[in-house]
């Protein structure tokens, strides 16, 4: 697999996605620069973390219109695999690539702290390495991640399956007090209709290595790895 | 509109009229407005550290692992493998009390830059915080501004928080303390300095652009607060968190290459100390072009531009054939470029505006002749040791109690608004240990950190309480399992006029120098934070420590979680000292006696086992005794395991609740698997141990904490207590 | 030309910043506040003269970045 | 009666988001644009039916909570 990783000023978990890309991989993946304007030869491109242009206005709003997301169009056009991990999500949303929107948590408070995320289904190159169901560990740290769609698109992911994962308790339980941020119906991921775009607002790539309190996030590196190995 | 220059316009920029006669016979002549102040900027207290100075010489600064003590933008050790640390500690309480959200973010955007600009990514940062009486209104507001304005700015460059201190006393209620304190890494063959070098360099600015932003915030550093601070309120300066985030990989960026010949960032004081300093140390002149200077705001005058401390922004002396390309990659992350001036060989600081010279200044005598204050101090009277204090409540309703009261409660609600794990190196997080532990990417190797101060010992006894801030850094470092390299300190004190206060400073430096040299932990960077007072009357003195040390392998680290099947085993000497403790002023109402003394022999050679034996790996989890004394302590380690542990009783000899509550100085609690093998270790090594319990077995659910008369608490209410306060009181 | 477009939430969009405004309002004693919403004002100075223009500039930069559209409306006015 | 606050930060203050929104439009190829200011507009319901009195509890409000008056400067307009 041939991952790409796009470099907006501000993000700053890109260099944790690429640890957690190489582990999986055996080898660094590209990273490319937000004026850049072309992905060949890339099989997965992962927007990363962080706070592009500072999240000022929108966080993502200003991503959205960077010169590269016209490549990352065609390569989600084309079929290709597309991962937006918190900032990375926010940029999706407001670039079009995914429905909804993310807004302030509900706490109006910045949240830095594990959550539990259950699996909504698990026949994607990003859950493959899961079962469907399965509960995992994973650090959340953004200030908006508050998942919002109007009931239409939320009935209309949830009908075509397109929800990714959701916040849960420990034991897979879906309540309100598993939901930290607020999100509608406790959404943390979702997937575009093909299943190659997902969103997430939790940091899978953060824990990745015993050595930092946990696995939880591997098998999603591990999945896409081994999904789009043939690609 | 001209001001008129005289001594009365010099007193209002903070110089006596000693100071300003000083001015006047090395200028000759009577200063110009910038002139002037540049002048008392530099004087001042903040940048000159003219009553600090003759005390600050005294610390113990040297070790063979140092490799830059203090008079650098940071301190440097060696920490292995060919990489450096690059660490220190700056203060921003008078701005934080001013405006709590501003204050305290470009507080940590200032200690950022001060590492950063020695050519380090910065891994790291932690916060020492004291508030006043959480039951007054305005503490809340403080608390709540404070912590969002660190997230805010930590959060945003992608710096991981992790760790820090809280400590709340009314002495804080007009005057919070914010401490902010950044920890960087580089390869220690690549460390930029700022002595400028090169007769005709290009002197260049690049950030953001001037704006009139706290212009004179260096002299309202060194000003104590009159009930009218409202009127000081526009030199409030707001931070932005994406431009130092573009600042730091732009710079970074540069610094891989060979462009750079000196670099500084504009602190306080901005242009004017950056420039004087980067030319003073490097033994030259500089002439700068303010027309050349990239301003926000219209109409400013060479004043305004030299004084202002907009954020965000550095100077840097350049090779001139490498000028392109620094500006390309400046221009690649969108900030401003500006060449403002040049290296000369004159040795004065000289200014242009508009076609007018408004500065042309000596910078010898500038520094050389700067006032230095040897102020009168008087000792602080020792104080009458506690007698016995009869335990009023009973043991367990205590613990409750102090694990739920503000200076001991989970810290949930502040760290979980931190991002600490952005960078995916942190193995220790707030809450887990002792000190954070942070590996180094493409390492084994790991640092761990921390920040301490108990200033209600340092009030009491300001030597013993100096030294027991080092010894509490030092001991917390060693239970992680990392060697201790060395400190910086953020000296925070009232009003050194007072000689009380000065006594106190002097005093305080004593003991840690002491705990610096029986240690072997010199200091390499630091702050000072003088006149924190409000109408006359003083903070405690509070030197708060950061500690920094390694990990040769970060698999080496522990933390306090206790897991099922271990010995609790103490090792060091419980007396029962209750002189100072959090039981005697939560529990007695009083606040009396002298604090806990350190031993520091006993501390080295304590400790040196302690760490010996984590990291021949037959230790599982470790917390020092700090703060609410033993049974806090063990409370602490069976909630961060969620292990439950049946407790022995406590020796006959001592009251119960001096045991279990008293604050004696260097002790750890260790969880082993076999206690009789440490017991015998320690013994052979002359060690004094006592096992002090068992966790429940493996597999087991426990009653939490369960003492030998039979007495319980549960985890849940343990736990109910400890989380209660911070969300209740801020919700 | 001074320009004003007025960014607010759509109604149906939950504003939890204007409710725990609205909450604390009542905290500190206000009596009789309903519900409270929180937009954004963003003013910018255009080079453009000519209003009509200025306008529709403003409507065009709202759209492509000042609001988004899936929870936001917005509003423009030349000051 | 609706009651709309507006608070901007005060004149010579840093506005950061102002800044990076003026790079972000600049940079999608709208041209001439100067300084871009962001500030909030909050719009309350209140019980209060008098217009003065509105008014005046609007800036008590807005002093007492709505603006940060270090830095920001409002207004209280009735809608
Ligand atoms: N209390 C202290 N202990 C040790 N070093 C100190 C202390 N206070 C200041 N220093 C050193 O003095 C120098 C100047 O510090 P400071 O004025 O805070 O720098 P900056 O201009 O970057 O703000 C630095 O090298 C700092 O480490
Ligand atoms: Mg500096």
């Amino acid at each position: 697999m041939r991952a790409a990783i796009v470099v907006f000023p501000g993000i700053n978990r890109e260099r944790d996605m690429a640890i957690a890309l190489e582990r999986a991989t055996g080898h660094k993946p590209r990273l490319v620069w937000h004026k850049e304007t072309a992905l060949d030869g890339i099989d997965l491109v992962v927007l990363p973390g962080g706070f592009s242009h500072g999240d000022y206005l929108r966080c993502g709003a200003m991503a959205a219109q960077a010169p590269i997301m016209a490549a990352i169009r065609t390569h989600a056009e084309r079929g290709g695999h597309v991962m937006g991990v918190c900032n990375g999500f926010q940029i999706l949303t407001e670039a079009g690539l995914l429905p909804g929107a993310l807004l302030r948590n509900a706490s109006l408070r910045f949240l830095s702290q594990d959550c539990h995320l259950r699996v909504e289904r698990a026949d994607t190159a990003f859950a493959c390495h899961y079962q469907s169901g399965q509960v995992f560990r994973a650090p959340m740290a953004h200030g908006d991640g508050n998942y919002f769609a109007d009931d239409d698109t939320l009935d209309r992911l949830e009908g075509e399956g397109l929800v990714a994962f959701r916040y849960a308790t420990p034991e897979g339980t879906i309540d309100r007090a598993a939901n930290l941020n607020g999100s509608a119906r406790n959404i943390a991921g979702i997937y575009a209709s093909n299943l190659r775009v997902l969103g997430l607002m939790p940091h899978p790539e953060d824990l990745v290595d015993p050595l930092m309190g946990g696995t939880d996030g591997k098998p999603l590196f591990d999945g896409l790895t081994q999904a789009l190995a043939a690609a | 509109m001209a001001k008129k220059i005289n001594q009365a316009l010099a007193r209002e920029f903070g110089l006596s009229a000693d100071e300003y006669q000083r001015v006047l016979d090395i200028m000759g002549r009577t200063p110009s407005l910038t002139e002037l102040g540049v002048f008392s900027v530099m004087w001042s207290e903040h940048c000159s550290y003219k009553s600090s100075r003759v005390w600050l010489k005294t610390l113990p600064t040297k070790a063979p692992w140092v490799i830059h003590g203090p008079g650098e933008n940071a301190g440097v050790v060696d920490i292995g493998d060919g990489m450096a640390a690059v660490f220190k500690m700056e203060s921003h309480n008078h701005p934080s009390f001013i405006e709590p959200y501003q204050g305290a973010a470009t507080g940590v955007g200032g200690i950022l830059r001060d590492v950063f600009t020695m050519g380090a990514r910065p891994v790291a940062n932690l916060n020492a915080l004291r508030f006043g009486d959480p039951s007054l209104p305005r503490t809340k507001r403080v608390v709540d501004g404070v912590v969002r304005g660190i997230g805010g700015y930590g959060n945003c460059v992608g710096v991981p928080t992790v760790g820090g201190e809280i400590n709340f006393h009314p002495s804080y209620n007009g005057n919070p303390l914010v401490n902010a304190m950044t920890v960087g890494v580089l390869d220690k063959t690549r460390i930029f300095l700022s002595a400028a070098a090169g007769i005709g360099n290009p002197v260049v600015y690049v950030g953001s652009k001037t704006g009139r932003d706290g212009i004179h915030g260096a002299t309202m550093a060194s000003a104590e607060f009159a009930a009218d601070s409202g009127e000081k309120r526009p030199t409030v300066q707001v931070g932005d968190p994406f431009v130092e985030k573009l600042l730091i990989e732009a710079c970074l960026e540069l610094m891989a290459t060979d462009a750079i010949v000196a670099i500084q960032d504009m602190g306080a004081a901005g242009l004017t100390s950056s420039s004087v300093e980067m030319a003073g140390k490097g033994g030259v002149g500089i002439q700068l072009d303010l027309d050349a200077v990239p301003q926000r705001e219209t109409d400013m005058t060479a004043y305004e531009m030299m004084l202002s401390e907009s954020q965000e922004r550095m100077l840097m002396v350049l090779r001139p054939d490498r000028q392109d390309l620094a500006r390309a990659i400046f221009d690649k992350w969108d900030l401003d470029f500006a060449v403002i001036g040049h290296i000369t060989d004159t040795g004065r600081i000289v200014v242009t505006h508009k076609g007018i010279t408004e500065a042309d200044i000596p910078l010898d005598p500038l520094a050389e002749q700067a006032p230095l204050y040897h102020r009168p101090t008087v000792e602080t009277p020792k104080p009458a040791s506690l007698g016995p204090v009869a335990d009023p409540v009973g043991i367990v309703p205590a613990l409750l109690k102090l694990i739920g009261c503000p200076d001991l409660c989970s810290r949930a609600w502040v760290t979980n608004q931190y991002d600490s794990t952005v960078g995916g190196q942190t193995v220790k997080r707030p809450g887990a240990a002792d000190a954070a532990v942070v590996k180094l990417d493409g390492f084994n190797r790991a640092l761990a950190i921390t920040t301490d101060c108990t200033p209600r010992y340092v009030a009491a006894d300001p030597e013993m309480g100096g030294m027991q801030a080092v010894a509490e850094t030092w001991r917390n470092l060693t239970a992680v399992g990392a060697r201790p390299l060395a400190i910086t300190d953020n000296m925070n004190f009232g009003n050194p006029e007072k000689p009380e206060i000065m006594g106190q400073f002097a005093a305080a430096i004593r003991g840690m120098s002491k705990a610096c040299i029986a240690l072997d932990y010199p200091v390499v960077s630091g702050n000072v934070s003088l006149y924190n007072e409000t109408e006359g009357k003083g903070i405690l003195p509070t030197p708060a420590i950061g500690g920094l040390g390694v990990l040769d392998d970060a698999h080496d680290a522990i933390g306090i979680g206790l897991k099922p099947g271990m010995g609790l085993v103490l090792i060091g000497t419980i007396r029962g000292h209750l002189g100072q403790s959090l039981w005697l002023r939560e529990i007695a109402g009083q606040e009396a006696g002298a604090p806990p003394p350190v031993d520091l022999a006993a501390e080295r050679s304590i400790g040196d086992f302690v760490r010996g034996r984590i990291l021949a790996g037959a230790v599982q989890a470790c917390h020092d005794i700090s703060d609410g004394g033993l049974l806090v302590a063990i409370a602490e380690m069976a909630m961060a395991g969620n292990t439950s542990v049946s407790l022995e009783a406590a020796p006959g000899e001592i009251a119960p609740h001096a045991w279990w509550f008293g604050e004696d100085q260097g002790c750890y609690i260790v969880s082993v698997l076999d206690p009789s093998a440490f017991i015998v270790e320690a013994t052979v090594a002359d060690l004094p141990t006592r096992l002090i319990g068992h966790t429940q077995a493996s597999g087991t659910g426990g009653a939490g904490l369960k003492f030998k008369d039979g007495a319980t608490i549960s985890m849940q209410d343990l736990r109910a207590e400890h989380d209660r306060f911070f969300p209740e009181w801020m919700n | 030309m001074k320009l004003v477009v007025t960014v607010m939430l759509k109604a149906g969009v939950l504003d939890p910043q204007g409710k725990a405004i609205g909450q604390a309002l009542t905290g500190l004693g206000f009596e009789g506040v309903g519900e409270v919403r929180v937009g954004k004002r963003i003013e910018l100075e255009l080079a453009e003269t000519d209003p009509v223009a200025a306008e529709a500039a403003g409507a065009e930069m709202a759209r492509k970045l000042l609001a988004n559209m899936v929870i936001e409306s917005f509003k423009v006015e030349v000051a």
